[in-house]
């Protein structure tokens, strides 16, 4: 049995009165690909902040390898190793390619200096295809590269750890089928991956295991097979006539 | 030919001789809160000017000086002074300086005319902490602050012998806080109460929580304003919240015309006074006060202001330095300055020559004025000192 | 030493020696007075151009530094009798920390709120100061003159602090260029792009920026304190002017924010300019007019600035001037 | 006791005025995120505005009319010029371009008027409360800051024009999809805040003297009334501008006024740091 790098105890997450996330508990193991699915609006990327540090959460523990990491700020995490991407890239738009690479190594694990920052985010950027972009403004390139991006610089941060939010969203098959390559690459390397997706068929075929959110519940946790046929699931996904009223209804609330 | 050779070569040659000319420099408010002020100050300079001109300009060790001014606007603003003296010093290359209007504004170009070793006469500034710095090129032509309301307390004295308590309200500035200091001190040591003793911003246009505070605090009699602008609001302000006060007395803004502008508001306000028209020196050299206003009058169409006066007092008072030192070299002028003790048409002028205090004005004395109804019209009268009165004090005003 | 190699070192080097010296050939007073003033502003913009430039944060009250170095100064000098050169170094690390402090609380704030309360805290500053009888309340402190007489006369001061006014504004290039190439000057720009990016990318940002406010806080205290000294007064108008801090942002954005001659250059053009303007009698009415104009031209056409232009122009210069 | 009473009549009269002219500058902020660093010019000229058409020979109470209609479309012609082009900028931009705008104001008005002090010198009656003392010019300025928000109010909430404005304040690009136009609806809203600030200029004009240069005491007191009241909530503003009022009145008894200014810059930068979004929460 593998080592856990990643225990989610009991969070919760709430604002004002809404429960974005309800007392969810998984453990993630190392090494591992660990896939985080649910409807729109099931609170996966609320989890993600929580987990880096960029919300506290109301109740509840993270523990990173070993180490509780609850309620320290996203830049301390990162520095123990734990890196992630945003659904919603965030590019530094007036700085190269390089220079947001670099930024990911100077500021990441190991806390590089300028120079040895620089080698790392060469070596990342040849190691994800992005070095022929790499003196090119990175407010300038198309979203497939942007998403590639975020990757880079997270993964130039050295981690032991990666959350990747929704980075095969927006992109065309032939962009999606690089990023798989991408993906199974830094696995390679042997660094767990934590990552939402909505693409089915993708996070099928690249998780180890995969926990399913609803209602900023956890649903189901299992292997990929296991939870395709989980009834709940599948009940959550498709929804039910009742279902979808009920969301109408609390909505326009 | 040739004879007009030599006359035109003698022209040269005399015109040389003569056209000597001595270059004054400062700084005006053309712009800003001095404004009124310091434009009154400018045209006595002026005056002064073309007055020493129009005799062949300043007669000195059997030379003739023609008096060239040289002077820009410094917009009221402190840091532009002290650029545009070092600009005067250093480029226009002025033999002699003038002050700007204010007490503020003249603290911050003595000490450019200290730094680079030039007289400076300080007209419009009364502030005597300017001259407890240890300067030596400074000389002040105003009755200081220190002198400058007591008189007004005496005479409030002398109307009033029951009152007990008094208010001072001044403008938080160098100058109105000086003489506002003075005041206090001054009316403590007679026995009267001073109920508030308070400073406003200078860009105060709200006077109303102040006059709140003067009604409630019983206060019989106010002494205090700053400038013409803040006093002049003052003024109109306690008159439309009909403040129940026996005697106003407000620095600068009374003394100046345009004061009656504000109608039955300028009614009784008095106000401490460096110089009125109707004065009477006898001058030891220079216009006598009658001859100046006369002058003035036909030069600007109005009455001269004590500002006015002052500004015309400070070229007098250089003109009659260079002529006792017999050249314009400076050290020669500054010991001129510091011997000088004479009477002019602006009153007594002599300089203190102790280090502690050099250039303090020591000679000069203040008039009390009050804005009085004659005929129908609003008048400025002397009612203090009571020798030189022109019409009697009235008292209580409400 | 790297920074030996870099041609723009030398820039900065030679720079200063010319600001130092030149004026000092012939005495050439009128030469000084007009360099002087030159030089306090291009220590204003270059060390705003930290805040501006570097991370982003509009600092519209950064005068509060430059007036609170003129004050400590002059009181320790004029009231405790130190010698002017260990009051500024006083003044700067004190207004340093005062920064710092207040950094942590203000700097949370983004965006125009930050910009709204760093004008407040100037105002703060300046109402307090108008009431603060230590110094002098709104009368502000004058330096007696055997100050300068013990320095070896006002002429001999005058000069000394000239040379001190100078020395702070080649530090202050050098300052801006060191920090632009370190990895402190990385993670501000990656703050200036985008903060909440940053701080998941590991940049520790209320400590950097609590760090770059208190740094740009530093010289502007020392210059403060020297000009002050050579003005021989301070009164709370002048010293927390806030116009002149604005005049700051629109010297930075004139040359071009971000980079490091760019606010140099801009502050240069505007104290020429502004000085054209004042002394031509035909304009002297509508300096500011004219000011302002230029000021949106800029805005609204060349955001970048002349550096931004130029680099646009002939992007090589990139290579030469930072 | 009458004159603690007094002093805070006194504060709520001055108060609504300078909540008018917040009104103006949240309103601004709230619709488009731009801090109009204009407003201080902006008051002043509604000030001297007044003084025209006074000189003019119209009484000013009526002349505000005029004023309201050219603030109106001088703050139309302000944003196409100059804020329009930055609109979405960051906020450096919009702050510049309209101190900008604020520089040229002032600039032209110094050439036309120098920065000396004018007056609006007309008959005002003086009345007497059980021993409070009050001109007709302080309670004419605080009615009419009054109607002319409740003005504003109708507008905003009981005209399409008003509801496309708050529209185009909650989120811009989803009133752009429904339909409607954005830009004119910015360039409208610049104008009546603008409208706003000139009116209040107009009314302090009637009670204190004022140069080219007295919007800036005004433009600041409006930063703390708006802040106080939460960025972008005109009603906020308002009650911002009261409580300012107050301060001012009913400090003055008890410490030197002028250390008023201190208090109220304190304040505003604590509101600012501990609630940002003012007492009254943030844009509505």
């Amino acid at each position: 049995m593998k080592s856990a790098i990643l225990e989610v105890k009991s969070v919760t997450k709430a604002f004002g009165g809404l429960l974005a996330v309800d007392d969810v508990t998984f453990t993630m193991f190392e090494g591992e690909i660990l896939g985080l699915i649910g409807p729109n609006g099931a609170g996966k990327t609320t989890l993600f902040n929580v987990i880096n540090g960029v919300y506290k959460p109301t109740k509840g523990h993270i523990v990173f390898a070993g180490q509780d990491i609850t309620g320290l700020p996203p830049y301390e995490v990162v520095n123990k190793g734990l890196s992630r991407t945003h659904q919603i890239v965030k590019p530094l738009n007036e700085m190269t390619v390089i220079e947001n690479v670099v930024v990911g190594a100077c500021f990441g694990s190991e806390n590089l200096g300028l120079e040895p920052a620089r080698r790392v985010a060469n070596e990342v950027l040849e190691f994800i295809g992005l070095d022929k972009y790499k003196d090119e403004l990175a407010g300038k390139l198309n979203i497939a590269l942007k998403k590639r991006l975020e990757v880079a610089r997270a993964l130039a941060a050295n981690p032991k750890l990666l959350l990747l939010d929704e980075v095969l969203a927006g992109l065309n098959p032939t962009e999606v089928g690089k990023m798989l390559d991408v993906i199974n690459k830094i696995r390679d390397r042997g660094i767990s991956i934590l990552m939402i997706e909505h693409i089915m068929q993708a996070i099928m075929s690249l998780s180890n295991r995969i926990v399913v959110l609803n209602f900023g519940r956890k649903l189901a946790e299992g292997t990929p097979d296991e939870v395709a046929n989980d009834p709940q699931v599948i009940e959550a996904y498709l929804g039910d006539p009742e279902m979808a009223k009920r969301i109408l209804e609390e909505e326009e609330a | 030919m040739k004879k007009k050779w030599m006359f035109l070569v003698l022209v040269a040659i005399f015109g040389m001789a003569f056209a000597q000319t001595v270059k004054i420099g400062l700084t005006v408010s053309k712009t800003g809160k001095f404004n009124v002020e310091s434009v009154n100050q400018l045209n006595g300079i002026k005056l002064w000017q073309k007055w020493v001109n129009d005799q062949g300009g300043i007669a000195a060790g059997g030379k003739h000086y023609k008096v060239e001014l040289k002077f820009y606007d410094d917009e009221s603003k402190a840091q532009r002074v002290q650029q545009l003296y070092s600009r005067l010093i250093s480029q226009d290359k002025v033999d002699f300086l003038i002050s700007p209007y204010s007490s503020g504004l003249t603290a911050k170009a003595a000490i450019i005319s200290e730094q680079y070793g030039k007289i400076m006469v300080a007209t419009g500034a009364a502030s005597d902490s300017i001259f407890k710095l240890g300067y030596e090129n400074v000389f002040q032509v105003y009755t200081p602050a220190s002198r400058y309301l007591t008189s007004t307390v005496d005479m409030i004295k002398a109307a009033d012998p029951s009152l007990k308590k008094i208010a001072v309200v001044y403008e938080d500035s160098k100058f109105a806080k000086a003489v506002a200091t003075a005041a206090r001190d001054y009316a403590k040591k007679l026995g009267l109460d001073v109920a508030i003793f308070e400073g406003y911003p200078p860009s105060t246009t709200d006077f109303g929580p102040l006059i709140n505070k003067i009604k409630a605090s019983g206060a019989g009699a106010l002494i205090g304003g700053g400038h013409y602008s803040d006093g002049a609001t003052f003024a109109r302000q306690l008159y439309e919240q009909k403040a129940p006060l026996k005697m106003i007395a407000l620095l600068v803004a009374p003394a100046s015309d345009e004061f009656a502008q504000l109608g039955d508001a300028a009614l009784g306000v008095a106000a401490p006074s460096q110089w009125e028209p109707l004065v009477k020196y006898t001058q030891s050299c220079g216009p006598s006060p009658q001859q100046f206003t006369e002058m003035y009058e036909k030069a600007y169409g109005k009455e001269p202001a004590y500002r006015a006066a002052g500004g015309f007092a400070a070229g007098l008072i250089l003109q009659k330095a260079i002529m006792d030192a017999g050249s314009v070299d400076a050290a020669k002028v500054r010991a001129a300055l510091d011997n000088l003790d004479i009477t002019i048409f602006f009153g007594k002028i002599k300089f203190s020559t102790d280090p502690a205090s050099h250039g303090l004005q020591l000679g000069h004395e203040m008039v009390q004025i009050q804005w009085q109804k004659k005929d129908g019209k609003l008048v400025k009268e002397i009612v203090w000192p009571l020798a030189a009165k022109t019409a009697k004090l009235i008292y209580p005003i409400h | 030493m790297k920074a030996l190699k870099s041609p723009f070192f030398w820039l900065i080097l030679a720079l200063t020696a010319l600001f130092a010296f030149y004026p000092r050939l012939g005495n050439n007073i009128t030469l000084r007075e007009t360099l002087v003033l030159s030089a306090v502003y291009i220590i204003l913009a270059s060390n705003l151009n930290l805040m501006i430039g570097y991370t982003g944060y509009v600092n519209f009250g950064s005068i509060v530094f430059f007036g609170l170095g003129g004050y400590f100064t002059l009181w320790l000098v004029g009231a405790h009798g130190w010698n002017v050169y260990a009051a500024v170094l006083f003044a700067g690390f004190i207004t340093s920390l005062l920064a710092m402090a207040l950094g942590f609380g203000i700097l949370r704030l983004r965006g125009a709120y930050f910009a709204l309360a760093t004008i407040g805290v100037n105002e703060a500053v300046k109402d307090f100061v108008s009431n603060f009888d230590t110094w002098g309340g709104s009368e502000g402190i004058f330096l007696p003159f055997t100050t300068y007489k013990a320095m070896g006369g006002a002429g001999k001061a005058l000069w000394t602090v000239y040379l001190l006014i100078i020395l702070v504004m080649g530090i202050s290039l050098l300052l801006s260029w060191y920090v632009k190439r370190s990895k402190f000057g990385l993670g501000l720009f990656a703050i200036r792009e985008d903060e909440d990016a940053a701080i998941v990318l590991g940049v520790k940002a209320p400590k950097y920026k609590a760090l770059i406010y208190s740094l740009s806080a530093f010289l502007p205290a020392v210059a403060g304190g020297l000009y002050f000294f050579k003005n021989g007064s301070v009164v709370p108008e002048e010293a927390f002017n806030l116009h002149l801090s604005i005049e700051s942002i629109v010297m930075v954005m004139l040359g071009g924010q971000g980079t490091v001659s760019g606010p140099a250059v801009g502050a240069f053009l505007y104290e020429r300019l502004r000085g054209l303007l004042l002394t031509t009698p035909s304009l002297s009415n509508f300096h500011l007019v004219i000011a302002g104009v230029l000021l949106l031209l800029i805005i609204l056409f060349a955001p970048g600035g002349l550096m931004g232009w130029l680099y646009k122009k002939w992007p090589r210069i990139r290579e030469v001037l930072e | 006791m009458v004159e603690i009473l007094s002093s805070v009549m006194d504060g709520l009269l001055i108060g609504l005025v300078y909540g008018l002219a917040a009104i103006g500058l949240t309103l601004i902020f709230g619709v488009m995120d731009v801090v109009n660093l204009a407003h201080g010019a902006i008051i002043a000229l509604g000030m001297f505005f007044l003084y025209l058409f006074f000189g003019a020979g119209l009484h000013p109470y009526l002349a505000l009319l005029p004023v309201a209609v050219l603030g109106f479309i001088f703050g139309v012609i302000v944003y196409q010029i100059a804020v329009r082009k930055i609109i979405s900028g960051p906020p450096l931009m919009s702050l510049l371009a309209t101190f900008a705008v604020s520089m040229i104001i002032i600039g032209v008005g110094t050439a036309l008027w120098s920065t000396s002090p004018y007056n609006i010198n007309f008959k005002v009656t003086t009345y007497n409360f059980f021993g409070y003392t009050v001109t007709s010019a302080r309670l004419v300025s605080a009615v009419a800051a009054v109607l002319v928000t409740f003005g504003l109010y109708y507008f905003l909430y009981r005209t399409v024009l008003g509801k496309a404005v708050r529209a185009v304040a909650n989120n811009r690009e989803a009133a752009e999809l429904m339909g409607i136009p954005s830009q004119q609806i910015l360039a409208i809203t610049f104008g009546i805040g603008t409208m706003l600030a000139m009116l209040s200029g107009a009314l302090i004009a009637t009670l204190f003297p004022f140069t080219i240069l007295s919007g800036g005491v005004y433009e600041l007191k409006s930063f703390v009334a708006s802040v106080l009241g939460g960025l972008g909530n005109p009603t906020g503003a308002l009650f911002g501008g009261i409580i300012l009022g107050l301060i001012e009145g009913s400090v003055a008894p008890f410490i030197q006024v002028s250390w008023t200014n201190v208090i109220e810059f304190v304040i505003f930068v604590g509101i600012l740091l501990f609630f940002p979004t003012g007492l009254f929460g943030g844009r509505k």
